[in-house]
């Protein structure tokens, strides 16, 4: 799962981020945003269900709809 | 004893651990931005301390990179004393001059407290003025004090006596009940190889007066008078 | 954030505003949008002598909005008394100022973050701790200690445990990540805040007398200059969603959440701080609600002065944005300055280093017109004296709150002093909140030497000898049966809590959050409360610096109950001469002072008759203002000649509560005299809430001398028990270990929040 | 990029999420896993240069390789 905050949602990490590299001499950096990444291990095998569950679980909990959005892969 | 306090953007207890020093030592600490490259003629740095760079990303990780943590890296190789409180802490690991890396608290919430600390040694320049195994109460406030090392860097640590504190029960029991933040065996502060390095994430400079509410603080820079010039 | 009692401001005709009076009247769609109603609309057309473009009629609504206007506040804050020999700024510049000796003053104010909050918990409470920093800074004062109020739903709502959690862990996670140590606050459930919760924040800094900055600005031609954080399209319209009523669709209202950046904020302070050394600055002003709109104008409108901005010139995070947007942006961590001329550099230099953005932005004129302009067109252009004295004010109708009957201690049914007190500790308003300070990083600034779980936190005045003690007080339950006592109530109750740590109490601040304005049921809470709390000032000489309106604050219609919090702010001359409610020693008298035998059992509104009958009702405890103080002045004097070794006030929960919290404080027992069985009205005697009470410790050698002391100051002072032990007493064979009791007191926040769910 | 943590050292807020996430009624999760995820725009056109640069910039910065495992994916 991946967590990001909606575009226009001010991201101060990200923002420090680049400053940081660029005063390591990176440069060529035009922005950095930062989000999370969940890795969820589940006993469900059909991956439609898995990724509805995990929807769900994004809703009420992962992500926080206020700020963030979130996109959810299905491995195996 | 030439004392310095590096300022990061975002450090907070700089100030503080000044007033410790000085109320402790006399001595009176010189503020050193980061930004500067010379720190010839300090035997003490001492990085302080509070959120710089926000902590963003991962604590202590931008200010691992400022151009000052080379200076104070190499000052370290040449034996100058380097004390890292709680950001410091962080920051000296980051940097690589102590093993291990702090993480997220095991709640996941900032703690601030008093805790119970084990001086695990007093055989180094930081603790001489404590006795070995007395037990001390010193305040703690952090987010990411969960001390992580893999098993054998671990048994390193405790093999060669490099283990300066453990969070303890009033009784001095290094218990999972005294463990404020998750870290692996009840770590609160460490020493490197030489034992010129210490980082730690309780306060000392904040008990060092009776004021705030004791003084057992103050033999950690005691300590490093007496091992001062 | 604007100003309390503007007394330039001309009060227009007292029209209440209202949807009734309005029907007839047709407005453009986008008016009402704006939230501005016909009668203010057809003022715009005559200000301007044309129609608003859309950025124009933005800044006219937000200027004109109720956080910004306080239209309908106003009548009632001028009963406020806000003078005294020590106040040095009053209601009207971003915080209040108020001498503390030696050149210094104390610079504090409270603030509001209610729907934020409610809406996004960590980031509403974050910025609102971001907010008022700005305030106490933006004033030259380094921030000391922050206080935050919250009042949050019934426990059992399913909302609440989200957002305590939130809320706490936001102030904790700005407030930490600065370095200004969190030092006390409160916080209380209720269902009346179940859809509408409340967040206050306070500041508290100390500046150089001499060295105070304000936001009028002066000099024809002096560069304006932005610095802080670049400007994206944060919480536009902000300040008027913070003045509309709340509804289930609110969550439609959502993209105005900002976020905070505690650290560019830090920053800021420094660079802030920095610059106010040298002589660069001529005027300063923070950006809160309504973003470079109020804070451009209102130095403009207070130096008498024009303002010409180029928006092509700030600093910009998001492609595109429009004037409107710019213009109305609450993005956060963001101040104005008007510079002297030819200190650009300085400046400049000073916030690279910090590495802040730096803009000149525009300029002083002497228009006494705010023109703005962007892509090269001038897009505003209005007159800023008649948009200010047009500023709306309504003498909105009010209804008197129906007062309740006292309730009768007979009425009220006693149950044994020790199960009672084991429910009432254990009950959320009287819980530990360890839980939520350990959270705060109380400690930092190495200055605080009275920690948060006392009566008032104490900060020391770094390098001197000197302490501010700080509480914020209310009692909403008070001010729901009886605004006018419940007003009185909130301010002696913060006004005792800085006597009881020996601090003689300087002035406060306040945050008055009420429901709609537009029901007179709710403006009878708000002109209750408001001469409740101007009698309370004016009779003990603490009057009122600073503070904020938050109306609005319902849901579906439903009202909160009314809350104004109150911010109290007290000096200590001598830092060793304090004191805490711990007990200290065994073998010691403990001394009930203030009250008297008639009046000891006051059970209409208090915790006992709720918690423990499950009633909600009754006449609250009435205040004697003239006791009060007697009484306070005599405790305050007991303290500083060192005559007592603890002191508490009561109050929620009345006498034994309050014994078991010095008890458990200092690890001490006590075992009281009063209590022996068959004493008639013994439940009312141990849980009323009567006013105008402390206890305090006495070594029994200086007992004698302490109640002669009392008897010549007109107050009473009962010894109610001894000191000593392990256990609480009350009576022959009832009693509970403190341990027990601890456990009780500590547990229950914990454990209720362990079962939150929270994504880390 | 993603930042996750090394197998075997402990995530505490990986364990936390998958606390709340039973407490939340989700049945069935096995493991979670919590990393983070940084999206970096860069003026490099050239995908070889750009991943590069950017491993780099983990080796540096963006992950501490005592505890952190980094993986590069270059979009567009
Ligand atoms: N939200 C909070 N933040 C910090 N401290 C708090 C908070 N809520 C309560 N406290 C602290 O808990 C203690 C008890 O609070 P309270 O019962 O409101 O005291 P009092 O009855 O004396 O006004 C005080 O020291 C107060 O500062
Ligand atoms: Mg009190």
């Amino acid at each position: 799962v991946h967590v990001t905050l909606k575009p226009g949602v001010l991201d101060p990490q990200g923002k420090a981020v680049q400053g940081a590299l660029a005063r390591l001499g990176f440069t060529g950096v035009d922005g950095v945003r930062q989000g999370k990444y969940l890795e969820i291990e589940l006993g469900e095998s059909d991956p439609q269900k898995a990724k509805a569950q995990v929807a769900e679980m994004c809703r009420q909990l992962l992500a926080n709809t206020v700020i963030e959005d979130y996109a959810i892969d299905v491995g195996d | 004893m030439k004392a310095a306090v590096i300022v990061f953007p975002g450090s907070n207890c700089d100030r503080d651990v000044a007033v410790a020093l000085e109320r402790v030592t006399g001595f009176p600490a010189k503020m050193v931005w980061h930004a500067e490259t010379d720190l010839a003629g300090f035997d003490l740095i001492v990085v302080p301390g509070g959120f710089a760079y926000g902590d963003y990303l991962r604590c202590g990780a931008m200010a691992a990179h400022s151009p000052v943590m080379r200076e104070v890296v190499s000052r370290a190789q040449a034996g100058a004393m380097v004390l890292g409180i709680c950001n410091g802490f962080q920051v000296l690991t980051e940097a690589g001059l102590l093993p291990g890396a702090l993480m997220r608290n095991a709640e996941l919430r900032f703690v601030c407290r008093d805790v119970t600390l084990r001086v695990e040694t007093s055989d180094s320049p930081f603790t001489r003025r404590y006795g070995q195994g007395e037990v001390i109460r010193i305040p703690i406030a952090h987010n990411e004090g969960n001390y992580f090392a893999d098993e054998d860097t671990l048994d390193r640590l405790f093999a060669e006596d490099r283990v300066a504190f453990r969070y303890c029960s009033p009784a001095g029991e290094a218990d999972g009940a005294a463990n404020p933040n998750g870290s692996q065996r009840n770590i609160a502060g460490i020493l490197n190889e030489r034992r010129n390095v210490l980082g730690l994430m309780p306060h000392p400079e904040r008990m060092a007066e009776p004021a705030l509410g004791g003084t057992d603080g103050r033999g950690l820079f005691e300590s490093l008078v007496a091992a001062l010039p | 954030m604007e100003t309390a009692v503007n007394k330039e401001q001309r009060p227009v005709d007292g029209v209440a505003e209202g949807a009734a009076a309005d029907a007839g009247d047709s407005v453009p769609e986008v008016v009402t949008r704006h939230g501005l109603t016909a009668s203010e609309y057809a003022k715009i057309l005559d200000i301007l002598g044309r129609e608003p473009n859309l950025t124009e009629l933005g800044i006219f609504s937000v200027m004109w909005s109720e956080h910004c206007s306080y239209k309908s506040s106003k009548k009632w804050l001028r009963c406020l008394p806000t003078t005294g020999a020590k106040v040095i700024h009053g209601p009207g510049e971003n915080a209040g100022a108020v001498d503390i000796g030696d050149g210094q003053a104390v610079i504090f104010k409270m603030e509001s973050h209610n729907h934020p909050s409610f809406i996004e918990p960590y980031q509403g409470a974050a910025t609102g701790v971001g907010g008022i920093l700005r305030d106490v800074f933006t004033m030259g004062a380094r921030p000391i200690a922050n206080l935050n109020a919250l009042r949050f739903g019934s426990p059992e709502h399913s909302k609440t445990r989200h957002l305590v959690a939130g809320v706490v862990a936001g102030i904790g996670g700005y407030g930490n990540c600065v370095g200004v140590p969190t030092v006390g606050g409160e916080c209380t459930f209720h269902r009346g805040y179940d859809g509408n919760i409340l967040v206050n924040a306070m500041t508290v800094g100390i500046a150089e007398r001499d060295r105070i900055f304000l936001s009028a600005a002066s000099g024809v031609g002096n560069p304006i200059v932005y610095v802080g954080s670049k400007t994206g399209r944060d919480g536009i319209h902000g300040a008027t969603m913070a003045s509309a009523e709340f509804s289930d669709d609110s969550e439609a209202k959502r993209p105005t959440v900002q976020v905070g950046d505690p650290f560019t904020e830090k920053l800021l302070i420094e660079a802030c701080l920095e610059l106010m050394a040298t002589d660069a600055i001529v005027a300063i002003q923070d950006m809160g609600a309504a973003g470079l709109t109020s804070s451009s104008f209102e130095m403009a409108s207070k130096g008498g002065l024009g303002v010409e901005l180029d928006l092509d010139r700030v600093p910009i995070r998001e492609e595109g944005m429009s004037a409107y947007e710019i213009m109305l942006s609450e993005s956060q961590e963001r101040m104005l300055m008007v510079l002297k001329p030819g200190r650009e550099g300085v400046a400049r230099a000073v916030f690279e280093k910090w590495e802040l953005d730096f803009a000149i932005v525009g300029r002083i004129t002497d228009s006494k017109h705010m023109v703005v302009r962007h892509h090269g067109e001038v897009v505003v252009d209005v007159p800023i004296d008649p948009l200010a004295a047009a500023s709306p004010e309504y003498d909105r109708p009010w209804l008197a709150t129906r007062r309740q009957p006292v309730v009768a201690a007979e009425t009220v049914r006693a149950v044994a002093p020790i199960e009672a007190l084991k429910t009432l500790l254990a009950c959320p308003d009287l819980a530990s909140k360890r839980w939520i300070w350990e959270q705060y990083d109380h400690m930092v600034m190495g200055d605080t030497i009275g920690r948060p779980g006392g009566d008032a936190a104490v900060v020391r005045v770094h390098g001197s000898g000197k302490a501010i003690a700080m509480s914020t007080d209310c009692t909403p339950r008070y001010c729901f049966a009886d605004p006018v006592e419940g007003g009185r109530q909130a301010v002696v109750e913060a006004w005792r809590n800085l006597v009881a740590v020996g601090a003689a109490p300087l002035a406060v601040t306040d945050c008055l959050n009420f429901g709609s304005p537009e029901k007179p049921e709710v403006m009878g809470q708000f002109a209750g409360c408001l001469q409740g709390m101007a009698d309370a000032c004016r009779a003990l000489e603490f009057p009122v610096v600073s503070g904020n309106v938050s109306f609005y604050n319902e849901t579906n219609g439903v009202s909160i109950p009314p809350t104004p919090t109150i911010g109290g702010v007290g000096l200590i001359e001598d830092s060793e001469r304090r004191a805490s409610i711990a007990l200290t020693a065994d073998g010691e008298a403990l001394v009930l002072i203030g009250g008297d035998d008639d009046d000891d059992g006051w059970l209409g509104q208090s915790l006992y008759l709720r918690e423990i009958c499950g009633r909600e009702e009754g006449a609250p405890p009435p205040v004697d203002l003239v006791h009060e103080r007697r009484t306070g002045d005599l405790v305050r004097g007991l303290i500083a000649s060192g005559e007592v070794t603890a002191c508490h006030d009561l109050s929620d929960g009345g006498l034994l509560v309050a014994v078991a919290e010095m008890a458990l404080a200092g690890n001490r027992g006590v075992s009281l005299t009063i209590g022996r069985p068959g004493a008639s009205n013994l439940h009312a005697r141990l849980f009323g809430e009567s006013q105008g009470r402390y206890l305090v410790a006495v070594a029994p050698t200086r007992l004698t001398a302490l109640v002669q002391r009392a008897g010549r100051a007109g107050v009473l002072a009962r010894v109610i028990g001894t000191t000593g032990g392990d256990r609480l007493t009350v009576g022959e064979g009832q009693s509970i270990s403190l341990a027990d009791l601890r456990e009780l007191n500590q547990a229950w926040l914990p454990n209720y929040m362990a079962d939150a769910a929270e994504a880390p």
